[in-house]
């Protein structure tokens, strides 16, 4: 089985203080997995990571096979992997759509591309191409909206779409369920199982374990920038450093 | 009368709600404790108290005195004091001039002097750096530092978001002894904690929110031992 | 004679060093790059000048020019910089922009576009230290600019509302939650940056006898340098900006020519912020956190 | 047309390619507040190869222009490493530098001034202009425009979309400086006529006006901002002394109700959505 992520050996401190510790750990391609943990545990570092936004003291990361270690982070894109972010960065100057035009970048990036003038032409296979997208994930009627006007949950999921369009085959999701209503939250988990049936990979940092249950095969614990557990949430579950780490030292007081 | 009453709280960003109906009260010389998933509301809860975002319904009383519309800065006039999550450090103040910022409000100097003569007794580490720029702190001492800026504000409750967020074991025991020992002197606290177990073993009254809602709440020990507070954290620990 | 030139260049540097003060005040602590100053650095002298004519005396003219300073940076920070919070950081500048032009055309207005002579307080006495010519006026002003940056300086570093000050700075959000009134200290810092920049324009008119509507704009522009170059929301980094600027130009005008003054003032301006973007004495940027 | 009126128009017309210069870069959140410099590189250059070269003016003015946008981008270079004050500020300090250069060189008449032999007529202008609008119509379908509206309102998340931030911010200062050396360059050959001092501080600053007065979130801001403040003060010459201050104070009020500029996205997209409707 081939891998989507492999980190290994990965270390990284801010001002003398270790947040990631000799942290390694593997999502082969189709296992979509949960980096769980409690508060501060390096989560988001990981993330950082492997997009590139903070560089890393020591380690290697590979993206689909490709090292991505000292990739410019712009770069990275290419090589399948894109990310959400804790509170959803959509492009608020921008309508639903070209936030989707926006992630093609990869895909057209050449000067004709850059050039040509897609919004005169009626149909343009960018605007079909994202539509139906859209319109596939249910969301089509958002389309010509304002960011900022759109429902919490319909933003995060245009995220997704936006991810999608990028052609990642690996996405990292950074607590995807936060801030959902239940019903919201169903929708995005029937959007989540609809990517991983087309072949997406998700790693997901998320702290409703009903949800990492419904779509994650695997979970790795961190705390303090370590991984004390990985495996089935099912198991993990019952791993007393785990429930150590959640509840505290006198967890069974 | 109870020192801090909440009743019915509700906030909201932009379209989410981030509290529902919240209701909670700390007793003169309590530690209460706030439990509760990421996200479940509790920083909002505590900035709410303070006036740090605007509250949507519901009210805020503290010391006899409705507060629910009142500005952060006659809050602390009133006797509340919070240490933020992070513990937001001035980092381009030195560690003497973060204590005295905690006591920006007072006008006593000699006292202002003194209880800060007695946070460096208590804190040695603080004491030897008093001069330098707070960023040279590690983690552990830039909490302490958090709290002491906070008790330079000589408040009748102090509230705590996440104190033990990111310290090592051997401090997060010495922050819970230092709470502990606040409390005695008299303070009272409500705290905000990840680590459940240890907040649990200190308070005196607990709150559990899920999702902007309080879901249970009650004695400590009782809810210790109650299977669904796990749940609230790891989904159905012991399994369905 | 470089020595005299240098005294030149200290004396107008002076002058830039209390409006680069007024600008580091605005933008270090409200981050707003305040183009309104530059105007009341004019209404200022203008000010001042049409009270002496008025029959009142210098001391009490300046007073109310100072005053009248202060009221209408009330009014930019009410129409210009309170309702923009929250949005595109140029807009606010566009409106304290439109001040400068409204003070300006006012000014036109009431005086004309002339150049007006300003009297001479002192008569025209100076000091001579060996071949040095130095006038009693332009060294009253240094003195005094120089006492109170440095008073400025010591509210900012040793008292509590200097305290204040220096966290909204670092942090709104967490000055806020330490229970600080930013409400009530904004209007406060505007009233001082303010005055700054009148009482800046006060010294000018006594020093160089003149004031004109349009005084402001090269001090102004000027001033804005010094604080870049000394490094923006430091004080004592305007100080040197001011007396690098003025100095600058002082000894390029006598040794090379009068046209070359911008080359040298905004080549300085230019090369410092490809080099050095944080100024001589300010702190690096730091990166956008996520 | 009178004189007079196709006097303002040419006006107009310079002040609408201006405006479009400094919209540009402003597209992608770089306040270029030194458009001055650039025009006064367009105006000199070109003029220098029409008096001295016997230069054809259609070959003079596309060199000046591309002077002015060479000296962006080798400019733009290091300068964009700098943000978003600071960047404003060294734009400030080159269009200072630029202009004071100019008064010093004694080749192009410094302090004096600098006579231009060929004349472009109000006519060449208008094209001009019309050229440019066109232009930048056009560059607003494209994917660039799209692109830079990713980088000012989100440079972390373009970047990680793959966008090349930096490039696209060099590749949009330096258009600008050259559409801002282009006006230049007509500029000097409509008024026969260039001086240094023309080219100043408060030229870049008002330019920057007219854009955000007309507002920066679509491609129609700019030319609607230079109309207004080109036109409205024209109009307002009846109360002549008082019209400067009248005008300033409408500014000041003006931004504090609607900070976001005259036109903006929504305001197109109220239309359109009314359009299908009463179609329908």
């Amino acid at each position: 089985m081939s891998t989507a992520l492999e980190i290994s050996a990965l270390s990284k401190s801010f001002a003398g203080v270790q947040a990631i510790r000799d942290l390694s750990f593997t999502v082969p391609k189709g296992v979509s997995t949960a980096l769980i943990g409690p508060n501060g545990a390096g989560k988001t570092t990981v993330f950082n990571m492997v997009s590139g936004v903070y560089g890393v003291d020591a380690g290697r990361i590979t993206v689909n096979g490709v090292d991505v270690t000292r990739m410019p982070s712009r770069k990275r894109i290419g090589t399948g992997v894109a990310r959400s972010f804790q509170n959803v960065r959509l492009m608020p100057h921008l309508s639903v759509l070209e936030n989707l035009l926006v992630g093609q970048h990869v895909r057209a990036s050449s000067l004709a591309a850059l050039f040509t003038p897609y919004r005169l032409i009626p149909n343009h296979r960018w605007k079909r191409e994202a539509r139906a997208a859209l319109e596939e994930s249910g969301l089509g009627r958002w389309a010509d909206e304002t960011v900022s006007a759109l429902p919490y949950g319909v933003r995060k999921r245009i995220d997704l779409v936006r991810a999608t369009l990028a052609g990642a085959s690996l996405l990292m999701l950074d607590e995807p369920a936060a801030g959902l209503n239940p019903s919201e939250t169903n929708a995005l988990r029937d959007h989540l199982k609809d990517l991983m049936a087309k072949g997406t990979t998700l790693l997901v940092v998320e702290h409703d374990m009903h949800f990492v249950d419904s779509i994650c095969q695997n979970v790795v614990v961190l705390n303090f920038g370590e991984k004390i557990a990985e495996g089935p949430l099912s198991r993990v579950r019952q791993d007393p450093k785990v429930r150590e780490a959640y509840i505290g030292s006198d967890g069974e007081a | 009368m109870a020192l801090l009453e909440v009743s019915a709280l509700s906030v909201s960003y932009g379209r989410v709600a981030a509290l529902i109906d919240v209701s909670l009260r700390v007793q003169e010389g309590e530690i209460v404790t706030v439990l509760g998933a990421n996200g479940a509301g509790k920083s909002t809860l505590l900035k709410a108290i303070l006036g740090a975002v605007p509250v949507k319904g519901g009210g805020i009383t503290f010391a006899d005195t409705d507060l629910t519309r009142a500005a952060p800065h006659r809050r602390m006039g009133a006797g509340l004091v919070l240490v933020p999550e992070g513990r937001r450090i001035l980092i381009s103040l030195t560690v003497e001039e973060n204590l005295l910022l905690g006591a920006h409000m007072r006008r006593d100097t000699t006292a202002i002097r003194r209880e800060m003569d007695a946070i460096y007794g208590r804190f040695s580490n603080l004491a030897e750096r008093r001069h330098m720029l707070a960023s040279c702190l590690s983690g552990g001492e830039q909490q302490m530092l958090a709290i002491g800026r906070a008790m330079m504000a000589k408040p009748r409750l102090m509230m705590l978001d996440e104190p033990s967020l990111g310290l090592s074991p051997l401090f997060v025991e010495k922050l819970f002894d230092l709470i502990c020992e606040l409390n005695r002197d008299g303070l009272s606290v409500l705290l905000v904690e990840q680590n459940t177990g240890k907040a649990l073993k200190v308070a005196h009254a607990a709150t559990v929110l899920e999702l902007g809602r309080v879901t249970m709440d009650g004695d400590p020990k009782a809810l210790a031992a109650d299977p669904r507070l796990q749940d609230a954290y790891l989904g159905g620990a012991g399994g369905h | 004679m470089v020595a005299q030139q240098i005294v030149n260049g200290l004396m107008l540097g002076a002058i830039y060093m209390l409006v680069a003060v007024a600008f580091t005040l605005a933008i270090g602590v409200l981050n707003f790059l305040n183009f309104s100053l530059p105007g009341l650095f004019m209404a200022g002298g203008m000010l001042a000048f049409g009270l002496m004519k008025a029959g009142w005396p210098f001391l009490l003219a300046a007073a109310g020019a100072l005053a009248a300073a202060a009221f209408i940076s009330l009014l930019v920070e009410r129409f210009a910089y309170r309702p923009m919070q929250g949005g595109d950081p140029e807009v606010p500048l566009v409106s304290s922009l439109g001040f400068l032009v409204l003070l300006e055309n006012l000014m036109l207005v009431q005086f004309g576009s002339d150049q007006q002579a300003f009297p001479a307080l002192l008569p025209d006495l100076n000091l001579r230290i060996g071949g040095l010519v130095i006038g009693y006026a332009q060294l009253a002003s240094l003195v005094l600019s120089l006492g109170i940056v440095a008073a400025l300086s010591f509210v900012l570093a040793k008292t509590a509302a200097g305290r204040r000050i220096r966290t909204v700075a670092e942090s709104r959000e967490t000055a806020l939650l330490m229970g600080i009134d930013i409400a009530r200290l904004v209007p406060q810092l505007f009233v001082a940056s303010a005055a700054l920049a009148a009482l800046a324009g006060i010294l000018f008119a006594v020093n160089y006898q003149q004031v004109s509507p349009f005084m402001g704009e090269g001090v102004g522009f000027k001033g804005v340098a010094a604080m870049i170059v000394g490094g923006m929301g430091s004080i004592w980094g305007a100080v040197l900006g001011g007396l690098l600027i003025g100095l600058a130009e002082v000894v390029s005008i006598s040794f090379i020519g009068a046209d070359v003054v911008n080359i040298t003032v905004y080549g300085l301006l230019l090369l410092i912020l490809i080099v050095r973007p944080q100024g001589l004495m300010g702190r690096a940027p730091s990166r956008e956190k996520l | 047309m009178s004189g007079y009126l196709t006097g303002v128009l040419v006006v107009l017309a310079f002040n609408v390619m201006a405006a479009y210069a400094v919209y540009l870069p402003l597209a992608a959140g770089q306040l270029n507040l030194g458009i001055a410099g650039f025009m006064a590189i367009g105006a000199y250059g070109s003029a220098f190869l029409t008096n001295e070269y016997m230069w054809p003016m259609w070959a003079a003015v596309p060199v000046g222009a591309l002077a002015a946008g060479l000296t962006g981008l080798l400019i733009g270079l290091p300068v964009l490493r700098t943000h978003g004050i600071y960047f404003a500020m060294a734009t400030f300090a080159l269009g200072q530098v630029i202009s004071a250069v100019f008064l010093n060189l004694e080749v192009v008449g410094g302090a004096a001034g600098y006579p231009v032999t060929d004349y472009a007529g109000p006519n060449v202008v208008f094209a001009a202009a019309a050229g440019v609008v066109l232009l930048m119509l056009y560059i607003s379908r494209t994917r660039f425009a799209l692109e830079l509206t990713a980088v000012k309102s989100d440079p972390t998340v373009a970047d990680l979309l793959g966008v090349p931030v930096r490039g696209m911010k060099v590749a949009a200062f330096a258009l600008g400086a050259m559409v801002a050396g282009f006006g230049g360059a007509l500029y000097a050959h409509h008024y026969n006529f260039v001086e240094a001092q023309h080219f100043n501080v408060l030229l870049s600053v008002f330019t920057v006006l007219y854009v955000l007065f007309g507002g920066t979130q679509t491609v129609w801001g700019p030319l609607v901002g230079a109309a207004f403040f080109t036109l409205v003060p024209e109009l307002l010459r009846a109360s002549d002394q008082w019209r400067y201050a009248v005008f300033a104070v409408f500014i000041i009020v003006f931004m504090a109700i609607r900070p976001q500029g005259l036109v903006t996205a929504a305001l197109f997209r109220q239309f359109r959505r009314r359009a299908p409707e009463a179609s329908s």
